[in-house]
């Protein structure tokens, strides 16, 4: 949570599996689809090698929101990592939740070929952090 | 052992569909230098045509993409695209091979897949595109798919003005940046040598326009399973999105064994994937259009795989009416098309109103798989497809030739996967003995 | 450090959107950057051309190439960079044209995003280490665990490529359920023949060893060392294989545990398997009444079964025709639900046992009730919905395929895991069926799920085949992005090993902490963030890299 | 259930009879002319209090890294200590197979801070106390779980004030099998009975860093904590809390920043490790000097978070750590 005045455009990493998501958010590439320039993409062999200690410290070092991206439960190229994501990931949510911020944290599942829905995922988020953020201005 | 000898041998393996893949791919780790020829632009087959696949609705092309990419990044596999067997004749124990390779018109080595010539091409959405089912439009210099392996382009000889009637401005090469659009480009033929043949040619769909009483192609709203698959994937003509000549169908009616299990197309056989297709597509309809009443005309219920039958359970349970009849006829009605059913469980002739009606096609063996059995002298059954044995189920009649996946008769993934493997294996076999 | 950025315009994809100049400019007062340039096209020969020279001229020991998607010409600029006297480990791949200038239109932003994005490749691949492909020898040997059809023919394969083979089987004789059957579907033959001639070829081969009536008793190591103690007749015997293949089949569904069915109870009730060797024993008219009940023991949730067994349809239609064949005015009735005639060929069996006079009745049967005039069948014919109530003179159950007696032993000795119904779960139901988690060890056959012979012929041999792959080398290439323990860190709670998916995490008992088989890690990370204090780490994708990529895509320009 | 009928004497008995093996250990409480604190003993039985309102460190900290060469070491502590050496036996810091846990029936506690020398070591007198004192430990006042219904065995008090020694497993039976007398039915209520369930923890980041503003970042809080139990912290390294150059280039990189810096960092990340292994027993808050609720929010957090997988940490040593295991058909709904 940045001590800086909230920014008009929100920064948000993302966190993607190179087998599902990271791919999804290549072919929107190379579709052309288009999504809002704050949203920035890490690349990770598995989603479970995110350490929800990494979404922690993104938001603490002035993220706006963090998503954690991988392939849809079942369809893990590590076999079973995504399950073990899920779970962490869940878990943070809670905890976010338990702070009442549990709208920066995100968990997605996008396969290889599903670029629209990264986009419609990654932009939704975008929005609801934007407007969050504007509410928090005037308030 | 292994390696040293194996290194030498060459290994030709015609079709660049699942099977075709999964020989290819292991015979390569087993050492073998292997050269896979794919008749289309971009290999893939008939796996990567499809959105999910059943029973577990895993994205296709995220299981088989890196595939893909192996097989075009595999050392000792060499990939030629548009390319087939024209000439083969038995040299020892081996063949000798000669392939007619089509021109592309793209320098593979300069392409960069940017798309520039796409947007410039003077017939941009005027083509009809194949890997959509002509569902949608393509430019004369396309990509066939976004995830497509080579991820070049390639210009469609009878499409572009230029190649087809030797007019036309050339505005891709003009909008080619690394000038890799090359119209002197000439068909080649390839001699080459090679230790032993897998097939792979894969499969056609029964054509359903010679089933009149459904009138697929004459009415609006009655399609094919595969022209759906296109409709329901992501990188379909419509997005994803189920809308069919700008509408939502709401009343679905799904019709099985259409070109299978009877005798007046031809097929007595079953098909092995209609079934299980129809339970997915239901599936998905559910999932993605609410309220959708959905229908199931079949035969039996061939759920006979690995959670096959929990599958269809739960299609069934999830809102999808069975219908144990094959409908009669279809016509259009004044509020949709109507669909005539005798139903056998209650007996009663039923008529039910539908937006959209797909039709579950059966399996047929290539065209194409007839010229090049009679190129091999490899024995065919009464229906088309390969004849094998099914103590050795990749074996043809020719020696040094085998065969895999759906050339042989239809199989389902996973089938198809574990021939691709045993025809590797006997391949394997073959080489060595030499 | 000295580091060199390469900025690829893809002609005007990345450039229309991006600023190029602007970025050069950035980086080329950046800290330890030694080289920042920017060219048309950077696949092109000219463009290849420049990033091996500038990096062997100014002995660059990180380089970012900023261009397209990283798995576009990765290999290539590997290559050029390897010739540049780089390891090729030290690239860093920065997506710019898929993940910036296609992605918005506003060149001002693109700029900026573009500028982080490439800081973030900066400062992630400052943590990079230089890595190799490793090698590791593997045992060319490959132990198979079960004697059946499916066993034999993996056995058959891998000896045949010269592979030292160890065949397990725990019966005193090998062939499993296939030498049982006398007139194997479709081919008619002998099931016994088929294996005899199998088992005739691998005995004559010096490479294999039989070991029957023998079970394994212990299993340790990882891939391409693995280790079995097996309990033999003539005792212990320890084998070393590379590689594992579980073919250990399935167990006949037994009709017993369905009482009401009557199996057990009178001899008018028997199996198909039963019906085929030894219909002349049944004591049967001359012009018997026959039902032939599908699916017991499958499709049936009260009993745990929910799961088709893909066989037994073909075994029932198989009994029908046997019965006719003997008795020509026998009168058969079978009892179904669906008739899943899948198999090639199946379907004119289907329409051919129809023609011969078996008839098919839609039906649940419910019961059945040996009485002394015969035995009463009743159910409900679900087609009419009626009760259906008749006398047979016997009844034959086509019975269905249970997961194998051992599953739960050897999942726990060999650590893999079982599916919902018991069977052996594979790493992926499509593309890789009879893989297992555990690299090197593979599920053959119906041990992993119903099927029929072609199929597990076909599974023996496929999964043969990729193990073959695996091993014929002698050595395997250890890929570079595995885990690794930092030994004064840990902590030895076997966390990791608990959650690794490649069982490739093996607890030190001496040293208290956790080693990683490298040749058994699949480099997915998940020990890495599953370990607290990051004490086991996973190469090219340390902590400190990825928390330091997002601290670049945060930090002010 | 069922147990056997002791008294503070039968015990004693009981306790000596096994410790007149050389190798075998009892972990305990002692009542000393200062105070009350933990103590092995060995040989023979010193002043054991096995009841007392103290708590100044939770007593499986002294397990980690506790591998016996052949010793048995008998605890005899509270519920949330017993919990906690199930948790560090889960994660192989201290051996399962040479230890005897025993929980004994908590009234809760007072802070080691607020203790005086003269602690009761009577059940009613305790509980007396308690209730009149103020300075109850804000763990022990949200207690999930004070019977000491967990390990291998249990000491329990019925109202009447009789003792019960109550066996769980196998090791349990050996212990009561140190007392002489029959097994009996145990009465209906017992002297401490379940807690009553609390709303789930909720809080904002506001009130978060007006409790935390006062924190040095001593980390005596992870280093009084029982389960966190790493050799080494990501916190000693530069990835999480750059100190020195790698402070000062941070900063250059990104600006300036308050110190210590990464308050809510450690802490946060911290809570998320241990969320599933805390047993809410309040160590950190007792070792804290700036006196920073921490209990609130730790145990806040892992309540919440175990709930999920409706996991309870130490509960069962057979229950694995959620984090480390999955089921294929859960959190449906965890994804966005």
């Amino acid at each position: 949570m940045a001590e800086e005045a909230k920014k008009d455009i929100p920064e948000i990493v993302g966190f993607a599996c190179s087998f599902c998501s990271f791919k999804a958010s290549e072919m929107a590439g190379s579709l052309r689809m288009k999504y809002p320039e704050g949203i920035k993409i890490v690349q990770v062999p598995c989603s479970s090698r995110v350490d929800p200690a990494f979404v922690i410290k993104a938001l603490f070092e002035g993220a706006d929101g963090a998503f954690v991206a991988g392939c849809h439960p079942g369809d893990c190229h590590f076999i079973k990592g995504n399950y073990y994501t899920r779970r962490k990931i869940a878990a943070l949510k809670e905890m976010f939740k338990a702070f009442s911020m549990d709208k920066k944290i995100k968990l997605f599942w996008v396969s290889a070929s599903e670029a629209r829905r990264f986009v419609e995922k990654v932009e939704h988020m975008y929005k609801e952090i934007k407007e969050g953020n504007n509410e928090g201005k005037k308030g | 052992m292994g390696e040293r000898y194996l290194q030498e041998k060459h290994v030709l393996v015609v079709g660049g569909g699942i099977g075709g893949i999964t020989a290819a791919l292991e015979l390569a780790s087993c050492g073998v230098r292997v050269t896979m020829l794919e008749g289309g632009p971009s290999i893939g087959g008939r796996m990567i045509q499809l959105d999910k696949t059943f029973p577990t609705l895993d994205c296709s092309s995220c299981t088989l993409t890196p595939k893909m990419v192996e097989v075009a990044l595999h050392p000792r596999i060499e990939l030629m695209t548009l390319a087939k067997p024209m000439g083969i004749e038995r040299n020892g124990k081996g063949f000798s091979v000669s392939i007619q390779k089509r021109p592309r018109f793209v320098d593979m080595k300069k392409c960069t897949a940017c798309g520039a010539c796409s947007g410039a091409c003077v017939m941009k959405g005027r083509l009809s595109d194949e890997f959509n089912l002509r569902l949608s439009k393509r430019a004369a210099i396309y990509i066939p798919f976004p995830q497509a392996v080579p991820q070049k382009y390639l210009v469609d000889g009878d499409g572009c003005l230029f190649v087809s009637r030797g007019k036309c401005k050339k505005a891709c090469v003009e909008a080619c940046e690394t000038r890799a659009i090359n119209f002197d480009e000439k068909e080649e033929i390839i001699e080459s040598y090679y230790d032993a043949i897998v097939l792979a040619p894969g499969f056609d769909l029964y054509d359903a326009t010679e089933k009149r009483e459904y009138g697929y192609g004459s009415l609006e709203g009655v399609m094919t399973g595969i022209e759906f698959e296109r409709i329901c994937s992501v990188t379909g003509p419509t997005g994803g999105e189920m809308v069919i000549n700008g509408k939502t169908p709401k009343r679905f009616y799904f019709i099985q064994c259409v070109g299978s299990r009877d005798r007046q197309t031809g097929a007595r056989f079953c098909s092995r994937v209609c079934c299980m297709y129809t339970a997915k597509h239901a599936t998905i309809v559910r999932d993605r259009v609410k309220d959708a009443e959905i229908y199931v005309s079949y035969i039996d219920v061939r759920a006979y795989g690995k959670n096959y039958e929990e599958f269809y359970k739960s299609t069934q349970e999830g809102g999808t009416y069975y219908i144990r009849g094959i409908p009669g006829d279809i016509t259009q009605g004044e509020k949709g098309l109507l669909v005539r059913v005798e139903d056998m469980l209650s007996g009663e002739l039923r008529e039910i109103e539908a937006d959209l009606v797909v039709l579950a096609t059966g399996v047929r063996p290539r065209k194409d798989t007839a010229e090049l059995c009679n190129l091999l002298k490899v024995d065919r059954d009464e229906y088309g497809f390969i004849r094998t044995d099914s103590i050795a189920p990749s074996r043809t009649s020719t020696k040094g030739v085998f065969v895999c996946g759906m050339a042989s008769g239809p199989k389902d993934v996973p089938d198809t996967v574990a021939s691709g493997g045993e025809a590797a294996s006997r391949c394997l076999e073959y080489i060595g003995e030499q | 450090m000295k580091i060199g950025i390469f900025l690829c315009h893809c002609g005007h994809n990345i450039k229309h959107t991006v600023d190029v100049a602007r970025v050069k400019e950035y980086f080329q007062k950046f800290l330890n950057v030694a080289v920042a340039e920017d060219y048309p096209f950077l696949c092109s020969e000219p463009g290849q051309e420049l990033i091996r020279s500038r990096t062997e001229a100014e002995g660059l020991d990180r380089v970012i190439i900023a261009a397209c998607a990283p798995t576009l010409h990765q290999d290539m600029f590997k290559d050029l960079v390897k010739k540049g006297g780089l390891n090729p480990f030290l690239l860093r791949r920065v997506s710019v044209r898929e993940h910036c200038s296609w992605v918005g239109d506003d060149i001002g932003k693109n700029t900026d995003k573009a500028i982080r994005l490439i800081k973030a490749g900066v400062y992630g691949s400052s943590h990079y280490i230089p890595l190799e492909e490793k090698q590791v020898d593997v045992t060319q040997s490959a132990m198979v665990i079960g004697g059946g059809v499916s066993g034999l023919s993996a056995a058959l394969f891998l000896s045949n490529q010269g592979m030292h083979v160890y065949l397990v089987e725990k019966e005193a004789e090998l062939g499993g359920h296939v030498r049982k059957l006398r007139n194997v579907w479709p081919s008619g033959k002998d099931g016994s023949e088929l294996i005899d001639e199998m088992v005739e070829t691998l005995r004559d081969r010096e490479n294999v060893e039989i070991f029957t009536s023998t079970r394994m008793v212990s299993f340790g190591g990882s891939f391409g060392n693995y280790e079995a103690t097996l309990e033999t007749p003539a005792g212990e015997s320890t084998v070393k294989a590379g590689g594992v293949i579980v073919a250990i089949g399935f167990a006949p569904f037994d009709p017993i545990s369905k009482p009401e069915l009557g199996y057990g109870k009178d001899k008018r009730i028997v199996t198909t398997l039963e019906l085929e060797n030894g219909l002349d024993e049944l004591g049967l008219p001359a012009n018997p009444r026959v039902a032939v009940l599908h699916c017991v023991g499958s499709r049936d949730e009260q009993i745990g079964k929910p799961y088709c067994s893909r066989v037994c349809c073909i075994n029932a239609l198989r009994a029908g025709q046997t019965v006719k064949e003997k008795f020509e005015h026998s009168y058969v009735e079978s009892f179904y639900m669906d008739v899943r005639a899948h198999p090639k060929g199946g379907e004119e069996f289907y329409e051919d046992t129809q023609e011969k006079g078996v008839l098919f009745t839609r039906g649940n049967v419910g019961e059945i009730i040996p009485t002394p005039a015969g035995v009463l069948v009743r159910g409900e014919d679900t087609l009419f919905g009626e009760l259906l109530e008749r006398e047979f003179d016997l009844a034959v159950l086509s019975i269905g395929m249970s997961p194998p007696k051992d599953n739960q032993y050897i999942a726990s000795l060999l650590k893999i895991t079982l599916d919902k119904d018991k069977f052996f779960l594979e790493a992926h139901p499509k593309l890789r069926p009879y893989d297992t988690a555990l690299k090197g060890i593979f599920i053959a056959g119906t041990c992993s799920g119903p099927k029929d012979m072609e199929e597990s012929i076909n599974h023996g041999r496929a999964s043969a085949v990729k193990l073959f792959g695996l091993l014929n080398l002698g050595y395997a290439f250890v890929e570079p992005f595995v885990a690794m323990v930092d030994p004064k860190r840990c902590s030895g709670c076997r966390a990791c090993e608990q959650a690794c998916v490649a069982k490739a995490i093996k607890f030190d008992d001496g040293e208290r902490i956790v080693r990683v088989e490298e040749a058994a890690c699949m480099g997915c990370g998940l020990c890495n963030s599953t370990c607290p204090s990051s004490a086991i780490g996973l190469k090219g994708h340390a902590d400190s890299s990825i928390n330091d990529e997002v601290g670049a895509i945060l930090e002010a320009i | 259930m069922k147990g056997k009928r002791v008294d503070k004497k039968t015990i004693e008995v009981g306790l000596n009879q096994f410790l007149s093996d050389d190798r075998n250990l009892v972990l305990g409480f002692a009542k000393e002319p200062d105070g009350v604190s933990h103590r092995i003993f060995k040989n023979e039985l010193g002043p054991l209090s096995l009841f007392n309102p103290y708590f100044g460190i939770n007593g499986a900290f002294f397990l980690r890294r506790m591998f016996s060469k052949g010793q048995k070491l008998l605890l005899l502590l509270r519920p949330c200590e017993i919990r906690a050496s199930v948790e560090l036996v889960k994660l192989t810091q201290t051996e399962r197979e040479s230890i005897i846990a025993v929980s004994v029936d908590c009234l809760g506690a007072l802070s080691s801070k607020d203790a005086s020398d003269g602690l009761p070591d009577d059940y009613k007198e305790i509980a007396d106390i308690l209730a009149s004192s103020e300075k109850v430990r804000p763990a022990c006042k949200t207690c999930k779980e004070r019977r000491g219904i967990v390990g291998n065995a249990g000491i329990r008090v019925g109202q009447d004030g009789t003792l019960w020694a109550v066996p769980y497993d196998e090791k349990g039976v050996e212990f009561c099998g140190l007392f002489a007398g029959d097994n009996e039915e145990l009465p209906a209520a017992m002297l401490v009975g379940e807690a009553t369930k609390t709303e789930p923890f909720l809080s904002d980041m506001t009130e978060f860093s007006k409790d935390f503003a006062k924190c040095i970042m001593c980390m005596n809080c992870r280093d009084m904590c029982p389960v966190c139990f790493c050799i080494d912290c990501v916190f000693n390294g530069n990835d999480y809390l750059p100190k020195g150059d790698a402070l000062l280039n941070k900063i250059f990189r990104g600006g300036t920043t308050s110190l210590p810096s990464g308050k809510e960092l450690f802490h946060l990340i911290r809570m998320f490790h241990v969320s599933q292994t805390c047993v809410g027993c309040g160590a950190c808050e007792e070792a804290c000097p700036q006196g920073i609720p921490l209990t609130k929010y730790f145990k806040g957090i892992s309540e919440r978070l175990q709930g999920m997988f409706s996991y309870t940490s130490g509960r069962n040593v057979e229950e694995q750590i959620p984090y480390l295991t999955f089921l294929e058909d859960e959190l449906k709904d965890a994804a966005d």
